[in-house]
């Protein structure tokens, strides 16, 4: 997995690239959510347009960052979901925990 | 086709997480001479890795001289794949529910109700000292037409 | 990398044609986890192509019961790769060269020249009652380095 | 294998498509050389610039399309071989049997 991290209105972005599975990726993501709030930086986005692949270490590693920003006061949303993704959070019924947007506005104004 | 099971691969990969690609690429194969749709061949996949990382990680334990036996079988109505370790195996009948709120935010525990939301049938044979059996089990399109 | 053969993987199909594309897939998978270039891996691919056809084919005499079996190693220096199929074997000594005048129009005869062409060591072991085992070895590029 | 046949200036060109190895193709091209042959027609090109993969049994189908040609009072050359397929008949001294052009005009031109 690849990862570019950009700001928009003060949000952090995170253009996820690539498979978010147990051998890759996983472990990434959770260094750069952890750097970012150690920056302060609380509002976090995942932009997962470009993700090809998830495996259940995937998803599970998207709801352990949730829970880690949330614990640090911080608010992490999801973004650009594909429509594999959104079956795998459907069917462990993840949707209604995620807030998830197909708008990269509407996800950054979302917070304010 | 013949009657009998002509068209079987086994596949033995040491205990990797960078082997599963390959299996997977024998999957494709295989499925690529049958009748499953794209959509099937992708969450039978799906079931096949999440089976293969739990052979890796819980079943042998990381332990890169350990190895994982994956067969695949393509009867005239099911293709069905077995994921054997050799390990210890675990209680099958204490498998927390993922869905329930309890366990909603959990990181972990979603592979085996994956493999069962994706697989027609999932069967798990642990047996201590002989290693555990995942049988994924999928029908095929075409059966009984 | 270690130090022993972590990197090893063994696949037995079906004796039949159309399971070859499935291990050239695992070769391919492999290869791609290595430092050889494109050219090497399509010439290494061919040649085990033509050790495959001929376990099918000579060795196993097309018999859909029987199997062949692939091993691959990944040695610091080498990639090994052996075929072994379920038939009575043959007298390699007798090889004709069909680069020879009187063998250039032949339409068969070319495989295991090729396979010696495009690898680095071809042995092949043939066994009465035990099958035929063509060991193909090809050297890393960074080999020593 | 795909097999497309057409005529130019008398010669028949077989375009062929895909591979030619022990399982596919082999077969193919020998039965459509043996209806050109019936048909009267016996100059013939064999189009190999989309032959995607060759093993030792389709070279071994080209030198017995030849020959099978030959004995019956025709000919049949080679177009558009691709540089692997080049390096095969290299190897095994082939180029030295065959009649191999990389322009259509002048293969058929040659005939005459
Ligand atoms: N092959 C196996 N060998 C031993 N234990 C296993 C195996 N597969 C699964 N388990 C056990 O079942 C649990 C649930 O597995 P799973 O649903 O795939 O979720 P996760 O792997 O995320 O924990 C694992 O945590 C492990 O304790
Ligand atoms: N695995 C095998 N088992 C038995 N005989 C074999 C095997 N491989 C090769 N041979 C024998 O060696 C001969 C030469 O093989 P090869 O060079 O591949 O050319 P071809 O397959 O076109 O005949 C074959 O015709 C066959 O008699």
């Amino acid at each position: 997995m690849k990862t570019t991290i950009r700001t928009a209105g003060g949000v952090a972005i995170l253009d996820l690239k690539g498979k978010i599975t147990i051998g890759e990726g996983d472990v990434a993501l959770r260094e750069n959510i952890e750097k970012l709030l150690e920056e302060g930086k609380k509002q976090i986005v995942l932009n997962l347009a470009k993700v090809s692949y998830m495996d259940s270490s995937g998803v599970g590693e998207l709801v352990g960052t949730y829970t880690t920003v949330n614990n640090r006061g911080g608010k992490m949303k999801l973004l650009n979901l594909t429509e594999k993704i959104q079956d795998l959070l459907q069917i462990t019924q993840l949707l209604t925990v995620f807030e998830c947007f197909s708008d990269e506005e509407e996800a950054v104004a979302s917070f304010s | 086709m013949g009657e009998d099971v002509s068209q079987s691969v086994e596949v033995v990969i040491a205990n990797q997480f960078e082997m599963i690609d390959l299996v997977q690429s024998v999957l494709d194969d295989l499925t690529e001479l049958v009748d499953f749709d794209e959509e099937t061949v992708h969450w039978m996949g799906m079931a096949m890795r999440e089976a293969l990382n739990n052979a890796i990680k819980h079943g042998n334990k990381l332990d890169p001289k350990k190895h994982v036996r994956v067969t695949f079988d393509l009867f005239p109505e099911t293709l069905e794949i077995k994921v054997l370790d050799e390990g210890d195996g675990f209680d099958t009948r204490t498998l927390p529910d993922p869905t329930e709120p309890a366990n909603l935010l959990k990181p972990s525990g979603r592979g085996i109700f994956y493999m069962r939301k994706f697989m027609d049938r999932v069967d798990i044979n642990a047996r201590k000292g002989k290693g555990t059996e995942v049988h994924l089990v999928k029908t095929r399109p075409t059966a009984g037409a």
